[in-house]
């Protein structure tokens, strides 16, 4: 019921999704609005097949960034070497800035990225005070409404509203990181997120399916098992690497895969899962001498949900919505170390400063304080089939 | 009515003027211009005589390796294809196949290579039974016993004391200049595995005491024969045995023994050998489509395709012992996970292939609604009912269509996108109207346009430019609809049976099918005798005394033709 | 992310270390020898053989990789909390340090003596590290070794703990020599040693009476005259087979002996 | 007739299509684009093979053109090479797949192309490079099986080895480069003397040894069989000759001038100025051993992988650059960063260059040789190994067509490996491993 409430709250596309379309083929197709409900649906669904089973495998994942001068006025977030200038007095800095000092700022900036005892702002953030960086300004997100209100188990927050209009969008993920290069890139059209998520997408190390069991109706349809898991299977691709549909894939749920049985249920087309502990793989691939081979990073969506709207051409599209552990944001630079501070100039422990200031969930009973930040994938699945893990094993668990 | 494969070959090419005049007269097939002439062997000649050489496969000349070295030797290399003679199994071309000096140069390379794994150090203990005296020098005892069993292995017979004396000589001439006896019998082994004695499997003959003045073929010639008919392999120990004891030929004792080797879970590599070459496999090497017309289609599909019909067809006749008949509307087959997204399918497993059974009544019945039939008769851009029809004709009934005549406009037909003419049995019909083409596409084309709801690649489909396609089909006067349809007419049709029982036995005895016609009407009461087995057709073609017999032809020029050229 | 993924990534160029990682919940590689330091032995906790400690309580390994976060050198990291709950395994106390943890991007403010240790990667079985409390042994290059205070002998209860920072030590013994075919080779397989043909294949042995149609054999070459006193080769069958102790070889379809035909055993030497 | 094909006219037609596919054997008498059958005669140019390597990829959409085949369009970063882009091939769209192994940034992609496997570990190859196969093929006789040289003065800057943890180290200086090649233990092909191979001379007597059985043979046979044994000993009678050749001394080699001087010893840092002038004395230096015959196989790397090359009076590197420079969507690239990717194509057409100076007869020493260029990177930002960029130079004696745009269709990379084994006559008929193994030559590349 609060579900169709909220629906009802929905306009059409936003203007800033139509102005992404409007930059015409180098859109990506994931900047397309997530799931929408109350979008008009210009051609009816299909009947689920007999059986009611329906699999997919997900073909984009990734943050969901909106572009807009308003996001970010000031600018994006500074990399290592500005934000050290930042610290120094204006006259001080004019002067580091003269090409002929370059090298000499280099070294400093590059200092900046170390502490004490070998430590290095990447490898161990927590042991620098960084000040919080440049974040989101406007009042746009997509997401999901996580708290639903509720204040019990969260932190104080200020929400966020999709651009279609819907309210009391809970994504503080966004707010600290989305003014960063990395998410929003310099152009207005996408950042390096985009390219790389779909580079690890299409590698086959993280490959995600959904197995829907029970679908009696992609109209409305009260109770749907959702299988959100991972298989080892890399996705087979055309010559220009889009996925192929009716493929093949198989969950597996052996380290370091994972697989999630949520419940849900299908309203005017759009499918919701109730909150659960969302786990998926997450593998960076890495060398190095201190390397964990990906096996220790996971995507964790605590009170994690999904959000799918069936689309005629037989996809899914949609978000996930759920709490992060603040780290896991950053886990990725954090594994690169030093590396990550001096070659691509990312402060981790500013990110990290940044993120625990805007923690907004999975409250620590004992300190109060919360160590996770809400957060939105955008997700689109495509047609496959896919084979659960053996009955006797789901039966056992 | 029936008519035997021959005759019909000859209805096609005779009875149809227009058809011949329509599709250039000048270049029907060569296979009706062979003529008889005086038999250039002598048949009075004594004893041990070659009366022929087939040249090993690809393919076998891996299982040899495999079986007298041990799977784990690699074989290294691509061998000079044997060219097909037009309308023949290669299995004929094998008999007329040279070896080029590009040929030779590659097949010496792999032997230098393959005897440089048997006699390196991870190998050696496994093939050398003696210690030389000295490591360096030569050693012609041991090199004797090394090289001894290894020659009976590799010629398929003992070596003559002569021949044996000579490949001991060769290790000790290698050896010396290389100051090792072990590089000694790696180059003497390199000459074995170059010499033609190996590269050929030779056929010698003896005087047929049942039939004075003819020869038959003599024991070491019938245990190869057997061997590489049924296993398509080199004779193993028990065969090599009995063809000393001389039980090859006693019809009984070889009666027993084809039985046994058409039992063996070895069966169906002769199997696979014998449909690979029977239905043109070869010619998947060069399949192409072009990726963004067919998106499915990549490297994993390509191997897939024949690996998925010669599954299809062993597990039916030899596995599952059916009825070869049944081939062409069974609902059984394999499916690896790339194919799976090819037919649309779920796959059991991500790996390896799964058994796949398609629902009653699905159109992807039999051998001619596989993937692989169907891309290989096709374009690389679009499906095409011609090249299909024909391929059933010529591959499966063993009736030859002429090639099309050299000036003609093929737009209309290649026009795919044209909305006017949306289907290819509309765009077709500018050949059915025009009478220098309609003779010959009226048997091709009624065929293969039941087989338009699949694409280029063999994907289903029910539309082509929106337009619904419609998959009626005809052959010999018989109407049908889809796959299903065309499965059903062709396991009725007698042709079906007649052209396999004439393939095989071109297959055994390396002659054409002219050659081996007299025997087909006999074999094909025994195929139907044995209800359509494969077990039943094969040793029967393994213990028919007429396949020993030696039969000497005339030296014609070879006609290197492939046989669908269009 | 990504960029940040992929800025991680860039560190790999400038870390010094060669080594390349044996991540924590990968099977541990066999022991390259059978001395243990003084005090050590064998024993089994959580089903499996492990080595075990003072008091036979289970010898655990700190995973230094894992630890990373609290500070640059987690060979430092247990002290205080840590050290309440877990009792390092000390080397004698005048056990020369013979490794460390590598701070990569040039050892940054620690002397560069790398030549003195041995490469945490290629380390063997036991080395002495400087732990907080002393010479300490580390197993395999990368773990720390302690025992849980109290804990009973046999026990495995702390087993993946702290986000797989606690592993027990698996005991793996160092591979029998042995003569084989090419392409066969050895596994350990459910707490022994298996023989195994091509991408680890068990190999096995049994009577399949009738049905043996899914029961391949190990082939071998005809000419072959066997290997040793232990292999020999069968050249009755309709392609040659190789003979383990006279047994016949066949070929699994994987490499777990859940893929063995009924009446199948597997074939260890 | 259009029916009568002779078996050459076969063989030819079908290496035209998917000849190699099917694996018709590369003898040279087949290759040499005049149609003269060298080994008939006996006097043969050597044909090289080497490799070039640059790190830190492209700019895919300003490098790769859009049109396949001949006469491909020159992107703004291709443009370098347009007054050789007849003899250079460009190959893209060839895939590196994994099959699960973790991406090594700037690791995986080279070894991937060099040995047609995923790399596991962080260093090494994980099997033989297919440039010291190529050289166990066509480089056992000279004195070198293959120089290695790295210009950017890192000696561990090497994608060749047997596998293993092992790379062949590289000359860090053109003055070692100089003191290998000329140095010591140089001899002087236009006046050394000649000492045959005694593995070559013992299959020549092993060979003599076959000839003679074939009297045995003819003895038995009716007229069909001895016209295909008549063959066999034909073809037999030319492989002696080959051997014949290489049992003789070779024709003295025109070409070789060696080099007065040692060149200067000078230590390459990151500066690009600097790499950039001693990757042309090493060019120099490597031509001169092509042209006197002291190596077939060579393996030039232009700079590494994290590619530590900088701007004179800049500290930031190119590889930092490739990460920190953002990406922009609109312009496609990043403009820092492709100052240096304009260097190192300016560079490889100086090697280009310097081979195609050299006259060989009527051909030139570029037309004997060639060469794989390639990077270890597609875009470098997200060290993307899909589509690496690669080039092709030279023809290989006429092995080879050149100046095309070959399109991959996504196909695994390690087919260039293949095809280029294949063409320099290793005798193999797959390559690679788990879903990069392949057989498939790229065809449009045989003459």
């Amino acid at each position: 019921m609060e579900n169709s409430a909220r629906f009802a709250r929905l306009g059409l596309f936003g203007s800033a999704v139509a102005a992404v379309f409007a930059l015409g083929a180098v859109a990506p197709t994931w900047l397309r609005a997530p799931a929408d409900a109350a979008a008009p649906r210009p051609q009816p669904l299909p009947a689920p097949p007999p059986g009611g089973v329906m699999g997919f495998v997900v073909d984009s994942f990734v943050q969901p960034v909106i572009q807009g001068k308003d996001a970010c006025p000031q600018g994006t977030a500074l990399k290592l070497r500005d934000a050290y200038l930042a610290t120094l007095p204006a006259e001080e800095r004019a002067q580091l800035e003269r090409k002929e000092n370059e090298a000499q700022l280099t070294q400093r900036w590059h200092a900046y990225a170390f502490g004490p005892n070998n430590t290095n702002v990447c490898s161990q953030p927590d042991m620098f005070e960084r000040p919080v960086m440049r974040t989101v300004q406007s009042k746009k997100a997509w997401g999901l409404d996580l708290d639903e209100g509720k204040t019990d188990d969260t932190c104080a927050h200020e929400s966020f509203a999709t651009p279609t209009g819907e309210q009391g969008i809970d994504n503080q993920e966004y707010r600290a990181m989305g003014c960063t290069l990395e998410w929003r890139g310099v152009d207005g059209i996408a950042g390096d997120n985009q390219s790389g998520m779909k580079q690890f997408m299409a590698s086959g190390e993280w490959t995600q399916v959904i197995l829907l069991r029970g679908v009696d109706s992609l109209q409305n349809d009260d109770e749907v098992e959702v299988i959100y898991a991972n298989t080892p299977d890399r996705p087979l691709a055309d010559s220009k690497g889009q996925f192929l549909r009716g493929t093949t894939f198989t969950i597996s749920d052996k380290a370091p895969r994972n697989r999630n049985v949520l419940r849900g249920r299908i309203k005017n087309g759009v499918l919701t899962t109730d909150p659960a502990d969302i786990v998926l793989t997450q593998t960076w691939g890495q060398g190095g001498a201190r390397d964990i081979r990906g096996n220790r990073t996971k995507w964790h969506y605590a009170k994690g949900r999904l959000r799918l709207a069936f689309q005629p051409d037989g996809s899914l599209r949609g978000v996930m919505g759920g709490y992060r552990p603040i780290f896991d944001v950053i886990v990725s630079p954090a594994i690169g170390g030093a590396g990550s501070a001096v070659v691509a100039g990312i402060d981790c422990a500013q990110n990290l400063a940044t993120l625990r200031h805007y923690a907004d969930g999975l409250k620590n009973p004992k300190t109060g304080k919360c160590e996770g930040v809400s957060a939105a994938q955008a997700i689109t699945a495509i047609p496959a089939f896919v084979n659960d893990v053996p009955a006797p094993r789901t039966a056992a668990r | 009515m029936m008519m035997n494969p021959i005759k019909r070959m000859a209805w096609s090419v005779a009875t149809l003027p227009l058809v011949l005049m329509g599709c250039a007269a000048s270049e029907a097939p060569k296979t009706a211009a062979v003529q008889d002439a005086a038999p250039a062997l002598a048949r009075t000649l004594p004893g041990q005589q070659i009366v022929a050489m087939r040249r090993l496969t690809e393919a076998q000349y891996r299982n040899v390796i495999a079986d007298v070295f041990g799977p784990d030797v690699v074989v290294a290399g691509r061998i000079e294809p044997i060219v097909r003679p037009v309308h023949e199994m290669i299995a004929s071309g094998a008999a007329e196949a040279s070896i080029s000096p590009a040929g030779l140069d590659q097949f010496d390379a792999m032997g230098r290579n393959i005897a440089a794994q048997v006699f390196g150090e991870q190998r050696r203990a496994q093939f050398v039974p003696c210690a030389p005296k000295d490591e360096k020098v030569a050693d012609a005892a041991c090199a004797a016993k090394v090289l001894t069993p290894l020659g009976r292995y590799l010629f398929r017979r003992p070596m003559s004391p002569a021949e044996q004396a000579f490949f001991v000589k060769l290790a000790g001439d290698g050896a010396g200049p290389t100051g090792s006896f072990h590089k000694g019998l790696e180059l003497a082994l390199a000459a074995m595995l170059t010499s033609p004695r190996f590269l050929y499997i030779v056929e010698t003959a003896e005087p047929d005491p049942a039939k004075p003045g003819e020869l038959r073929l003599d024991a070491w010639s019938r245990a190869a024969r057997l061997s590489f008919l049924l296993w398509n392999t080199t004779p193993n120990e028990t065969l090599l045995k009995a063809a000393e004891a001389g039980k090859l030929t006693d019809q009984a004792q070889l009666s027993i023994l084809a039985e046994t080797m058409v039992a063996s879970p070895r069966f169906e590599q002769g199997v696979r050998a014998f449909f690979a070459d029977m239905l043109l496999f070869e010619k998947f090497d060069e399949l192409s489509k072009d990726p963004v017309i067919y998106p499915y289609f990549n490297q994993d599909v390509v191997q897939a395709l024949p690996e998925q019909m010669l599954r299809t067809i062993t597990d039916h006749l030899v596995a599952r012992r059916g009825d070869y008949r049944d081939l062409f509307t069974t609902q059984r087959t394999f499916m690896t996970r790339s194919l799976g997204g090819l037919y649309q399918v779920p796959v059991g497993r991500s790996a390896g292939w799964v058994p796949y059974e398609f629902a009653p009544g699905d159109d992807r019945a039999g051998l001619l609604g596989q993937a692989g039939f169907l891309a290989l008769y096709s374009h690389s851009g679009r499906s095409s009912p011609t090249l299909r029809g024909r391929a059933v004709r010529e591959l499966l009934m063993c009736e030859p269509v002429p090639n099309p005549p050299g000036n003609v406009n093929f737009t209309a037909v290649q026009e795919t996108g044209n909305k006017a003419k949306p289907t290819a049995r509309i765009r077709l019909l500018a050949h059915a109207t025009d009478p220098s083409c309609s003779g010959c596409h009226k048997i091709t084309d009624p065929i293969g346009l039941s087989l338009e709801r699949f694409d280029g690649l063999g994907m289903a489909r029910k539309t082509e430019n929106a337009a619904l396609i419609d998959a009626s089909g005809e052959m010999d006067g018989k109407l049908f609809q889809g796959a299903i349809g065309l499965g059903k007419t062709m396991a009725e049709s007698s042709s079906t049976t007649q052209c396999l029982s004439m393939r095989a036995l071109s297959y055994a005895t390396g002659r054409s099918g002219e050659d081996v016609s007299n025997y087909v009407e006999g074999l094909e009461r025994k195929f139907a005798a044995g209800g359509y087995g494969i077990r039943a057709l094969f040793s029967q073609i393994a213990t028919m005394p007429e396949a020993y017999q030696v039969v000497t032809k005339p030296l014609a020029a070879p006609t290197h033709v492939s046989m669908l050229t269009q | 992310m990504k960029g940040l993924a992929l800025a991680a990534m860039a560190m790999a160029c400038f870390s010094s270390g060669v080594a390349f990682a044996q991540p924590v919940d990968l099977p541990i590689p066999a022991a390259m020898t059978t001395n243990f330091p003084p005090g050590v032995t064998l024993g089994k906790a959580g089903g499996v053989a492990v080595y075990a400690g003072p008091g036979g309580r289970t010898l655990y390994g700190m995973d230094m990789r894992t630890l990373l976060r609290d500070g640059a050198d987690p060979s430092q990291h247990c002290r205080e909390a840590c050290a309440e709950a877990w009792e390092p395994l000390l080397a004698p106390a005048d056990a020369k340090p013979n490794i460390i943890f590598p701070m990569g991007f040039g050892e940054r403010g620690r002397p560069a003596a790398q030549s003195e240790y041995v490469q945490n990667a290629k380390a063997p079985d036991w080395t002495v590290i400087a732990g907080p409390q002393g010479p300490q042994w580390v197993y395999k290059g990368w773990h720390l070794v302690f025992t849980r205070k109290g804990e009973a002998p046999g026990s495995a209860e702390h087993e993946g703990e702290d986000r797989m920072v606690w592993n027990t030590l698996k005991h793996v013994p160092p591979a029998p020599k042995l003569t084989t075919p090419v392409d066969v080779s050895l596994a350990f397989v459910d707490g022994a040693y298996a023989l195994v043909g091509h991408e680890g294949r068990l190999l096995f042995t049994g009577n399949c009476a009738e049905d043996c149609a899914g029961w391949r054999p190990l082939a071998a070459g005809m000419a072959s005259r066997g290997l040793g006193n232990d292999w020999t080769v069968s050249r009755e069958a309709d392609s040659p087979q190789w003979l383990y102790h006279r047994k016949p070889a066949f070929v699994a379809e994987g490499t777990s002996p859940a893929d063995l035909p009924a009446g199948a055993a597997v074939l260890r030497p | 007739m259009a029916f009568d094909l002779s078996r050459r006219t076969a063989l030819k037609g079908m290496m035209n299509g998917a000849a190699v596919a099917v694996g018709v054997p590369l003898l040279d008498a087949f290759l040499d684009g005049n149609g003269t059958a060298l080994a008939a005669t006996g006097a043969q140019v050597p044909v090289r093979f080497g490799t070039w390597f640059w790190g830190l990829g492209v700019n895919p959409s300003r490098w790769f053109p859009d049109t396949a085949g001949a006469n491909y369009d020159l992107k703004p970063e291709l443009a370098p090479i347009k007054d050789y882009q007849s003899k250079i091939s460009v190959l893209g769209n060839f895939n590196v797949i994994l099959d699960g192994a973790p991406n090594l940034p700037h690791a995986s992609g080279g070894p991937a192309i060099r040995t047609g496997r995923a790399l596991t570990a962080e260093r090494g190859l994980p099997g033989e490079s297919f440039d010291v196969t190529i050289g166990d093929q066509i480089g056992t006789r000279t004195r070198f099986r293959s120089l290695d040289a790295s210009a950017i003065g890192d000696p561990r800057n090497s994608l060749s080895g047997r596998g293993g943890g092992n790379l062949n180290p590289s000359e860090t200086s053109a003055a070692s480069l100089y003191t290998r090649i000329f140095g010591p233990g140089f001899k002087d092909p236009n006046s050394a003397s000649f000492t045959p191979d005694p593995q070559v001379m013992a299959r020549r007597s092993v060979l003599s040894g076959v000839t003679e059985q074939r009297q045995a043979l003819e003895a038995a046979v009716g007229a069909a069989d001895k016209q295909k044994l008549d063959q066999y000993f034909t073809s037999l009678r030319q492989l002696e000759k080959r051997l014949d050749v290489e049992l003789t001394k070779p024709e003295p080699l025109q070409a070789c001038v060696v080099p007065g001087a040692k060149p200067p010893e000078m230590t390459a840092s990151g500066d690009i100025e600097a790499v950039i002038k001693n990757h042309e004395m090493m060019a120099d230096m490597m031509v001169m051993a092509l042209a006197c015959d002291q190596t077939r196989v060579f393996n030039m790397m232009f700079n590494n992988g994290a590619s530590s090359l900088t701007r004179i009076g800049s500290t930031i590197t190119h590889h930092q650059l490739t990460h920190e420079e953002v990406l922009d969507n609109r312009l496609g690239y990043q403009p820092e960063a492709t100052f240096f990717l304009t260097k190192i194509m300016e560079a490889w057409v100086y090697f280009i260059a310097a081979l195609d100076k050299v006259q060989e007869g009527d051909r030139t020493l570029l037309d004997n040789t060639l060469i794989l260029a390639h990077s270890e990177t597609e875009f470098a930002k997200f060290h993307t190994i899909d589509n690496i960029p690669m080039m092709l130079a030279g023809r290989a004696g006429g092995r080879v067509k050149s100046g095309l745009y070959v399109d991959g269709a996504g196909t695994p990379v390690s087919r260039v490996g293949l095809s280029l084994q294949q063409i320099m006559g290793v005798s193999i008929d797959k390559w690679g491993s788990k879903s990069m193994e392949t057989n498939k030559t790229i065809s449009e590349l045989i003459a």
